[in-house]
Protein backbone atom coordinates (compact mmCIF):
# COMPACT_ATOMS: atom_id res chain seq x y z
CA UNK A 1 0.00 0.00 0.00
CA UNK A 2 1.74 3.37 -1.00
CA UNK A 3 0.36 6.78 1.28
CA UNK A 4 0.25 9.14 -1.31
CA UNK A 5 -0.06 13.44 0.13
CA UNK A 6 -1.59 16.15 -1.76
CA UNK A 7 -0.46 19.73 -1.06
CA UNK A 8 -1.80 23.46 -1.23
CA UNK A 9 -3.66 23.66 -4.72
CA UNK A 10 -3.18 19.89 -5.27
CA UNK A 11 -4.98 19.55 -2.14
CA UNK A 12 -7.92 21.07 -3.62
CA UNK A 13 -7.87 19.61 -7.40
CA UNK A 14 -6.81 16.36 -5.70
CA UNK A 15 -10.23 16.93 -3.62
CA UNK A 16 -8.10 15.31 -0.79
CA UNK A 17 -5.33 15.76 1.75
CA UNK A 18 -4.53 12.06 0.75
CA UNK A 19 -4.97 8.52 -0.50
CA UNK A 20 -4.26 5.10 0.05
CA UNK A 21 -3.75 3.35 -3.08
CA UNK A 22 -2.07 0.02 -4.39
CA UNK A 23 -1.12 0.91 -7.77
CA UNK A 24 -0.71 -2.46 -10.01
CA UNK A 25 3.18 -4.01 -9.72
CA UNK A 26 3.65 -2.52 -13.39
CA UNK A 27 3.48 1.29 -12.36
CA UNK A 28 7.28 1.85 -12.07
CA UNK A 29 8.27 5.38 -11.95
CA UNK A 30 6.51 8.78 -10.52
CA UNK A 31 5.17 9.48 -14.52
CA UNK A 32 3.83 6.17 -14.42
CA UNK A 33 1.65 6.74 -11.26
CA UNK A 34 0.24 9.93 -11.66
CA UNK A 35 -1.39 8.63 -15.00
CA UNK A 36 -2.27 5.89 -13.28
CA UNK A 37 -3.97 8.12 -10.66
CA UNK A 38 -5.43 10.55 -13.28
CA UNK A 39 -6.65 8.12 -15.55
CA UNK A 40 -10.21 8.87 -14.82
CA UNK A 41 -9.46 12.75 -14.00
CA UNK A 42 -7.37 14.14 -16.57
CA UNK A 43 -7.48 17.41 -14.70
CA UNK A 44 -5.77 15.66 -11.80
CA UNK A 45 -3.35 14.24 -13.80
CA UNK A 46 -2.87 17.58 -15.50
CA UNK A 47 -1.95 19.43 -12.71
CA UNK A 48 0.10 17.05 -11.00
CA UNK A 49 1.96 16.94 -14.11
CA UNK A 50 3.27 20.36 -14.13
CA UNK A 51 6.70 21.24 -14.14
CA UNK A 52 6.38 23.25 -11.02
CA UNK A 53 4.95 20.54 -9.41
CA UNK A 54 7.96 18.54 -6.90
CA UNK A 55 7.40 15.54 -6.21
CA UNK A 56 8.82 13.46 -2.79
CA UNK A 57 9.32 10.23 -2.49
CA UNK A 58 9.92 8.87 0.51
CA UNK A 59 10.41 12.11 1.86
CA UNK A 60 13.41 13.18 -0.65
CA UNK A 61 12.79 15.14 -3.63
CA UNK A 62 12.42 12.88 -6.68
CA UNK A 63 14.83 13.88 -9.81
CA UNK A 64 11.50 13.71 -12.04
CA UNK A 65 8.89 12.02 -14.04
CA UNK A 66 11.17 9.21 -14.40
CA UNK A 67 12.07 8.63 -10.82
CA UNK A 68 11.44 5.08 -9.69
CA UNK A 69 8.55 4.73 -7.01
CA UNK A 70 10.94 1.37 -5.91
CA UNK A 71 8.60 0.41 -3.27
CA UNK A 72 7.92 4.12 -1.54
CA UNK A 73 5.79 4.09 1.05
CA UNK A 74 4.67 7.45 1.21
CA UNK A 75 4.38 9.90 -2.59
CA UNK A 76 3.95 13.50 -1.76
CA UNK A 77 2.84 15.98 -4.72
CA UNK A 78 3.84 19.44 -3.92
CA UNK A 79 3.11 22.66 -5.66
CA UNK A 80 5.88 25.69 -5.39
CA UNK A 81 6.59 26.41 -1.43
CA UNK A 82 6.19 29.34 -0.20
CA UNK A 83 7.89 29.74 3.70
CA UNK A 84 8.52 32.10 5.42
CA UNK B 1 17.28 25.26 16.42
CA UNK B 2 14.04 24.51 14.18
CA UNK B 3 10.61 24.28 15.39
CA UNK B 4 7.63 24.21 13.44
CA UNK B 5 4.42 24.91 15.45
CA UNK B 6 0.97 25.84 15.66
CA UNK B 7 0.96 27.70 18.30
CA UNK B 8 1.32 31.41 18.07
CA UNK B 9 5.37 32.53 17.81
CA UNK B 10 6.36 34.78 20.81
CA UNK B 11 8.97 36.87 19.27
CA UNK B 12 9.87 38.93 21.96
CA UNK B 13 10.38 35.92 24.15
CA UNK B 14 12.32 33.61 21.35
CA UNK B 15 14.93 36.75 20.84
CA UNK B 16 15.65 36.94 24.25
CA UNK B 17 15.75 33.18 24.59
CA UNK B 18 18.22 33.32 21.59
CA UNK B 19 20.81 35.62 22.84
CA UNK B 20 20.45 35.80 26.32
CA UNK B 21 23.20 34.08 29.09
CA UNK B 22 25.97 33.68 26.35
CA UNK B 23 29.25 36.60 26.22
CA UNK B 24 30.65 34.93 22.90
CA UNK B 25 28.19 36.49 20.67
CA UNK B 26 28.26 40.16 19.28
CA UNK B 27 25.70 40.19 16.92
CA UNK B 28 22.46 38.76 16.61
CA UNK B 29 20.06 39.40 13.14
CA UNK B 30 16.45 38.20 14.24
CA UNK B 31 13.88 38.57 11.10
CA UNK B 32 10.02 38.10 11.65
CA UNK B 33 7.63 37.50 9.25
CA UNK B 34 3.83 38.79 9.88
CA UNK B 35 0.71 38.49 8.11
CA UNK B 36 -0.71 41.42 6.35
CA UNK B 37 -4.08 42.48 6.18
CA UNK B 38 -3.87 43.41 2.61
CA UNK B 39 -1.47 41.62 -0.36
CA UNK B 40 -1.21 42.66 -3.38
CA UNK B 41 -4.09 44.79 -3.80
CA UNK B 42 -6.74 41.82 -2.03
CA UNK B 43 -8.12 42.22 1.42
CA UNK B 44 -6.26 39.29 3.79
CA UNK B 45 -8.78 38.33 7.22
CA UNK B 46 -6.68 34.73 7.34
CA UNK B 47 -3.41 33.06 6.35
CA UNK B 48 -3.33 29.14 6.69
CA UNK B 49 -0.19 27.40 6.18
CA UNK B 50 -0.60 23.82 5.06
CA UNK B 51 3.03 21.88 5.85
CA UNK B 52 4.45 18.44 5.44
CA UNK B 53 5.47 17.37 8.97
CA UNK B 54 8.70 15.35 9.30
CA UNK B 55 9.95 16.85 5.63
CA UNK B 56 8.65 20.05 6.39
CA UNK B 57 11.26 20.03 9.50
CA UNK B 58 13.88 18.09 7.37
CA UNK B 59 14.08 20.79 4.51
CA UNK B 60 14.21 23.47 6.85
CA UNK B 61 17.52 21.73 8.70
CA UNK B 62 18.76 21.80 5.80
CA UNK B 63 19.04 25.48 5.45
CA UNK B 64 20.28 25.67 8.64
CA UNK B 65 22.68 23.43 7.66
CA UNK B 66 24.06 25.49 4.54
CA UNK B 67 23.53 29.04 6.24
CA UNK B 68 26.48 27.53 8.97
CA UNK B 69 28.47 26.51 5.88
CA UNK B 70 28.72 29.71 4.40
CA UNK B 71 28.38 32.06 7.14
CA UNK B 72 30.41 32.00 10.18
CA UNK B 73 27.79 31.35 13.34
CA UNK B 74 27.59 31.24 16.42
CA UNK B 75 23.78 30.23 16.89
CA UNK B 76 20.83 29.60 14.46
CA UNK B 77 17.17 29.79 15.73
CA UNK B 78 14.06 29.48 12.86
CA UNK B 79 10.45 28.86 14.45
CA UNK B 80 8.41 28.85 11.54
CA UNK B 81 4.23 28.37 12.16
CA UNK B 82 1.50 26.47 10.59
CA UNK B 83 -1.86 26.24 10.59
CA UNK B 84 -4.60 29.59 10.62
CA UNK B 85 -3.32 33.20 12.01
CA UNK B 86 -4.90 36.00 11.60
CA UNK B 87 -3.07 39.71 10.57
CA UNK B 88 -0.27 41.33 12.78
CA UNK B 89 0.69 37.24 13.96
CA UNK B 90 4.03 36.15 13.45
CA UNK B 91 4.14 33.58 10.88
CA UNK B 92 8.33 32.95 10.78
CA UNK B 93 11.12 33.94 12.60
CA UNK B 94 14.56 33.33 11.92
CA UNK B 95 18.01 34.56 13.74
CA UNK B 96 21.40 33.89 13.15
CA UNK B 97 24.23 35.15 15.91
CA UNK B 98 27.38 35.55 15.27
CA UNK B 99 30.76 37.55 16.36
CA UNK B 100 30.21 40.46 13.57
CA UNK B 101 27.42 41.67 12.29
CA UNK B 102 28.21 40.78 8.50
CA UNK B 103 27.87 37.14 9.23
CA UNK B 104 24.77 37.46 11.22
CA UNK B 105 23.01 39.85 8.57
CA UNK B 106 24.15 37.81 5.53
CA UNK B 107 22.62 34.50 7.13
CA UNK B 108 19.63 35.53 7.94
CA UNK B 109 19.08 37.11 4.30
CA UNK B 110 20.17 33.68 2.87
CA UNK B 111 17.80 31.56 5.06
CA UNK B 112 14.70 33.68 4.67
CA UNK B 113 15.46 33.36 0.53
CA UNK B 114 15.68 29.86 1.35
CA UNK B 115 12.87 29.28 3.33
CA UNK B 116 10.70 31.48 0.98
CA UNK B 117 11.47 29.45 -1.94
CA UNK B 118 12.22 25.82 -1.15
CA UNK B 119 10.60 24.85 2.90
CA UNK B 120 7.44 22.70 2.42
CA UNK B 121 4.81 25.23 3.05
CA UNK B 122 1.64 26.42 1.11
CA UNK B 123 -0.38 29.44 2.00
CA UNK B 124 -3.80 30.24 1.43
CA UNK B 125 -4.80 33.60 1.89
CA UNK B 126 -8.78 34.39 2.75
CA UNK B 127 -10.39 37.54 2.71
CA UNK B 128 -13.39 39.64 1.74
CA UNK B 129 -12.61 38.37 -2.22
CA UNK B 130 -12.38 35.32 -1.32
CA UNK B 131 -9.75 32.66 -1.18
CA UNK B 132 -6.22 31.90 -2.99
CA UNK B 133 -3.06 30.35 -2.85
CA UNK B 134 -0.20 31.97 -2.86
CA UNK B 135 3.24 31.18 -4.56
CA UNK B 136 6.92 32.59 -4.33
CA UNK B 137 7.04 35.81 -6.57
CA UNK B 138 9.04 36.35 -9.02
CA UNK B 139 11.34 38.24 -6.84
CA UNK B 140 11.12 35.78 -4.12
CA UNK B 141 13.35 33.39 -6.81
CA UNK B 142 15.86 36.04 -8.19
CA UNK B 143 16.65 36.57 -4.28
CA UNK B 144 16.80 32.95 -3.69
CA UNK B 145 19.35 33.06 -7.16
CA UNK B 146 21.64 35.92 -5.58
CA UNK B 147 23.19 33.06 -3.47
CA UNK B 148 23.21 30.32 -6.51
CA UNK B 149 25.37 33.04 -8.31
CA UNK B 150 28.19 33.64 -5.33
CA UNK B 151 29.89 30.72 -3.12
CA UNK C 1 11.77 56.42 16.99
CA UNK C 2 15.13 57.24 18.85
CA UNK C 3 16.18 56.34 22.18
CA UNK C 4 19.59 56.48 23.82
CA UNK C 5 20.01 55.27 27.44
CA UNK C 6 21.61 54.08 30.29
CA UNK C 7 19.39 51.70 31.15
CA UNK C 8 19.82 47.96 30.18
CA UNK C 9 18.24 47.01 26.87
CA UNK C 10 15.43 44.82 26.97
CA UNK C 11 15.56 43.32 23.45
CA UNK C 12 12.51 41.32 23.59
CA UNK C 13 10.22 43.74 24.81
CA UNK C 14 11.46 46.45 22.37
CA UNK C 15 11.21 43.74 19.52
CA UNK C 16 7.88 43.19 20.87
CA UNK C 17 6.59 46.57 21.17
CA UNK C 18 7.62 47.57 17.64
CA UNK C 19 5.99 44.94 16.14
CA UNK C 20 2.86 44.33 17.98
CA UNK C 21 -0.32 45.54 16.97
CA UNK C 22 -0.34 46.42 13.23
CA UNK C 23 -1.34 44.50 10.86
CA UNK C 24 0.11 46.59 8.24
CA UNK C 25 3.86 45.24 9.06
CA UNK C 26 5.03 41.76 6.65
CA UNK C 27 8.82 41.93 7.57
CA UNK C 28 10.94 43.12 10.65
CA UNK C 29 14.98 43.18 10.85
CA UNK C 30 16.00 43.70 14.13
CA UNK C 31 19.57 43.99 15.16
CA UNK C 32 21.26 43.40 18.25
CA UNK C 33 24.44 44.46 18.85
CA UNK C 34 25.92 42.59 22.31
CA UNK C 35 29.20 43.21 24.38
CA UNK C 36 31.43 39.80 23.94
CA UNK C 37 33.78 38.64 26.69
CA UNK C 38 36.62 38.68 23.90
CA UNK C 39 37.74 41.58 21.37
CA UNK C 40 40.81 40.91 18.90
CA UNK C 41 42.08 38.52 21.22
CA UNK C 42 42.11 40.65 24.32
CA UNK C 43 39.74 40.01 27.28
CA UNK C 44 37.07 42.21 27.82
CA UNK C 45 35.03 42.46 31.37
CA UNK C 46 33.69 45.86 31.19
CA UNK C 47 32.48 47.62 28.12
CA UNK C 48 31.75 51.86 28.58
CA UNK C 49 30.45 54.11 26.04
CA UNK C 50 30.97 58.16 25.96
CA UNK C 51 28.35 59.38 24.63
CA UNK C 52 27.82 63.45 23.67
CA UNK C 53 23.83 64.39 25.22
CA UNK C 54 21.88 66.04 22.35
CA UNK C 55 24.18 65.42 19.88
CA UNK C 56 24.55 61.95 19.85
CA UNK C 57 20.34 62.12 19.50
CA UNK C 58 20.42 64.12 16.80
CA UNK C 59 23.27 61.91 14.76
CA UNK C 60 21.21 58.69 14.85
CA UNK C 61 17.95 60.60 13.78
CA UNK C 62 20.03 61.16 10.79
CA UNK C 63 20.68 57.63 10.23
CA UNK C 64 16.81 56.98 10.93
CA UNK C 65 16.22 59.77 8.37
CA UNK C 66 18.41 58.47 5.59
CA UNK C 67 17.10 55.35 5.77
CA UNK C 68 13.45 56.14 5.29
CA UNK C 69 14.78 58.26 2.47
CA UNK C 70 16.52 55.15 0.84
CA UNK C 71 13.84 52.18 1.89
CA UNK C 72 10.34 51.90 1.77
CA UNK C 73 9.83 51.38 5.40
CA UNK C 74 7.02 51.93 7.72
CA UNK C 75 8.45 51.64 11.07
CA UNK C 76 12.28 52.40 12.46
CA UNK C 77 13.66 51.97 16.30
CA UNK C 78 16.91 52.48 17.34
CA UNK C 79 17.48 51.91 20.90
CA UNK C 80 21.42 52.91 21.89
CA UNK C 81 23.06 52.40 25.24
CA UNK C 82 25.47 54.33 26.97
CA UNK C 83 27.71 53.89 29.96
CA UNK C 84 29.32 50.69 32.11
CA UNK C 85 28.10 47.34 30.27
CA UNK C 86 29.52 43.79 30.58
CA UNK C 87 29.96 40.60 28.45
CA UNK C 88 26.24 39.65 27.28
CA UNK C 89 24.64 43.01 27.64
CA UNK C 90 22.81 44.63 24.55
CA UNK C 91 24.53 48.11 23.82
CA UNK C 92 22.50 48.64 20.60
CA UNK C 93 19.05 47.34 18.73
CA UNK C 94 18.21 48.96 15.33
CA UNK C 95 15.16 47.70 13.99
CA UNK C 96 13.28 48.33 10.44
CA UNK C 97 10.06 47.34 9.12
CA UNK C 98 8.37 47.14 5.87
CA UNK C 99 5.95 45.09 3.77
CA UNK C 100 8.51 42.99 2.04
CA UNK C 101 11.39 41.90 3.74
CA UNK C 102 13.94 43.18 1.29
CA UNK C 103 13.52 46.82 2.47
CA UNK C 104 14.02 45.80 6.11
CA UNK C 105 16.87 43.45 5.62
CA UNK C 106 18.91 46.75 3.77
CA UNK C 107 18.07 49.62 6.11
CA UNK C 108 18.74 46.98 8.86
CA UNK C 109 22.32 46.98 7.53
CA UNK C 110 22.46 50.40 6.16
CA UNK C 111 21.82 51.84 9.62
CA UNK C 112 24.43 49.35 11.35
CA UNK C 113 26.74 50.61 9.16
CA UNK C 114 26.19 54.44 9.45
CA UNK C 115 25.83 53.94 13.56
CA UNK C 116 29.21 52.21 13.16
CA UNK C 117 30.91 54.98 11.80
CA UNK C 118 28.79 57.68 12.30
CA UNK C 119 26.72 58.15 15.84
CA UNK C 120 28.94 60.29 18.39
CA UNK C 121 29.41 57.01 20.74
CA UNK C 122 33.08 56.29 22.22
CA UNK C 123 34.34 52.97 23.70
CA UNK C 124 36.49 51.79 26.50
CA UNK C 125 37.37 47.80 26.64
CA UNK C 126 38.93 47.27 29.98
CA UNK C 127 40.04 44.06 30.67
CA UNK C 128 42.60 41.34 32.45
CA UNK C 129 45.20 43.33 29.69
CA UNK C 130 44.06 46.90 30.56
CA UNK C 131 42.06 49.52 28.61
CA UNK C 132 41.94 50.54 25.23
CA UNK C 133 39.62 52.65 23.22
CA UNK C 134 38.05 51.15 20.23
CA UNK C 135 38.01 52.78 16.86
CA UNK C 136 35.78 51.81 13.80
CA UNK C 137 37.70 48.78 12.26
CA UNK C 138 38.49 49.32 8.35
CA UNK C 139 36.01 46.43 7.77
CA UNK C 140 33.41 49.30 9.15
CA UNK C 141 34.69 52.19 6.72
CA UNK C 142 34.39 49.86 3.87
CA UNK C 143 31.21 49.02 4.92
CA UNK C 144 30.01 52.61 5.35
CA UNK C 145 31.09 53.12 1.78
CA UNK C 146 29.26 50.56 0.50
CA UNK C 147 25.99 52.61 0.99
CA UNK C 148 27.64 55.96 -0.90
CA UNK C 149 28.53 54.14 -4.08
CA UNK C 150 25.32 52.89 -4.19
CA UNK C 151 22.17 55.57 -4.96
CA UNK D 1 32.38 82.16 28.12
CA UNK D 2 32.84 79.32 26.03
CA UNK D 3 32.09 75.74 26.78
CA UNK D 4 35.09 72.77 25.29
CA UNK D 5 34.18 68.89 25.22
CA UNK D 6 36.65 66.49 25.32
CA UNK D 7 35.14 62.70 24.32
CA UNK D 8 36.48 59.85 24.34
CA UNK D 9 40.57 59.35 24.37
CA UNK D 10 40.46 63.24 23.83
CA UNK D 11 39.17 63.08 27.38
CA UNK D 12 41.86 61.08 28.59
CA UNK D 13 44.59 63.25 26.68
CA UNK D 14 42.81 66.52 28.57
CA UNK D 15 42.72 65.77 31.54
CA UNK D 16 39.19 66.58 31.93
CA UNK D 17 35.81 65.91 30.20
CA UNK D 18 35.16 69.60 29.67
CA UNK D 19 36.54 73.17 30.57
CA UNK D 20 34.82 76.41 30.21
CA UNK D 21 37.32 78.97 28.80
CA UNK D 22 37.37 82.96 27.86
CA UNK D 23 39.60 82.89 24.56
CA UNK D 24 40.71 85.89 23.12
CA UNK D 25 38.52 87.74 20.70
CA UNK D 26 41.30 87.40 17.89
CA UNK D 27 40.72 83.45 18.29
CA UNK D 28 38.22 83.16 15.60
CA UNK D 29 38.87 79.51 13.99
CA UNK D 30 38.91 75.98 15.30
CA UNK D 31 42.57 75.86 14.62
CA UNK D 32 43.32 79.21 16.56
CA UNK D 33 41.46 77.73 19.72
CA UNK D 34 43.21 74.32 19.29
CA UNK D 35 46.64 75.81 19.12
CA UNK D 36 45.24 78.68 22.09
CA UNK D 37 44.51 75.88 24.18
CA UNK D 38 47.34 74.11 23.34
CA UNK D 39 49.67 77.25 24.22
CA UNK D 40 51.49 74.93 26.86
CA UNK D 41 50.11 71.57 26.09
CA UNK D 42 52.10 70.25 22.89
CA UNK D 43 50.93 66.80 23.41
CA UNK D 44 46.84 68.00 23.46
CA UNK D 45 47.18 70.20 20.46
CA UNK D 46 48.79 67.71 18.50
CA UNK D 47 45.92 65.41 19.65
CA UNK D 48 43.09 67.63 18.82
CA UNK D 49 44.86 68.54 15.47
CA UNK D 50 44.82 64.69 14.33
CA UNK D 51 42.68 64.65 11.18
CA UNK D 52 40.50 61.68 12.06
CA UNK D 53 39.18 64.53 15.11
CA UNK D 54 35.82 66.08 13.65
CA UNK D 55 34.76 69.31 15.78
CA UNK D 56 31.16 70.24 16.41
CA UNK D 57 30.60 74.03 17.14
CA UNK D 58 27.15 74.58 18.81
CA UNK D 59 26.55 70.39 17.97
CA UNK D 60 26.83 71.11 14.60
CA UNK D 61 29.88 69.39 12.92
CA UNK D 62 32.74 72.37 11.46
CA UNK D 63 34.50 71.95 8.50
CA UNK D 64 38.06 72.05 9.32
CA UNK D 65 40.63 73.96 11.08
CA UNK D 66 39.57 77.19 9.28
CA UNK D 67 35.89 77.20 10.20
CA UNK D 68 34.97 80.72 12.79
CA UNK D 69 33.99 79.77 15.80
CA UNK D 70 31.83 83.11 16.02
CA UNK D 71 30.68 83.39 19.25
CA UNK D 72 30.21 79.49 19.91
CA UNK D 73 28.73 78.77 23.13
CA UNK D 74 30.04 75.09 22.49
CA UNK D 75 33.10 73.47 21.05
CA UNK D 76 33.61 69.69 21.21
CA UNK D 77 36.49 67.75 19.64
CA UNK D 78 35.41 64.11 18.72
CA UNK D 79 38.54 61.36 18.06
CA UNK D 80 36.49 58.98 15.46
CA UNK D 81 33.32 57.65 16.62
CA UNK D 82 31.96 54.11 17.00
CA UNK D 83 28.64 53.31 17.51
CA UNK D 84 26.69 50.30 17.18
Amino acid sequence: MTRILYFGKLRDAAGRASQDAAPPSDIATVGQLIAWIGADRPDLADALSQPSVRVAIDQEIAAGPDAPLAGAGEIAFMPPMSGG
Amino acid sequence: MIRVQSDPIDAGAMLDGFQSGRTDIGAVVCFTGLVRDASGGAHVSTLELDHYPGFTEKMIAGVEDEARKRFDLIDVLIVHRYGRMAPGETIVLCAAASAHRRDAFQAADFMMDALKTDAPFWKKESGADGERWIEPRDQDHADRARWRASR
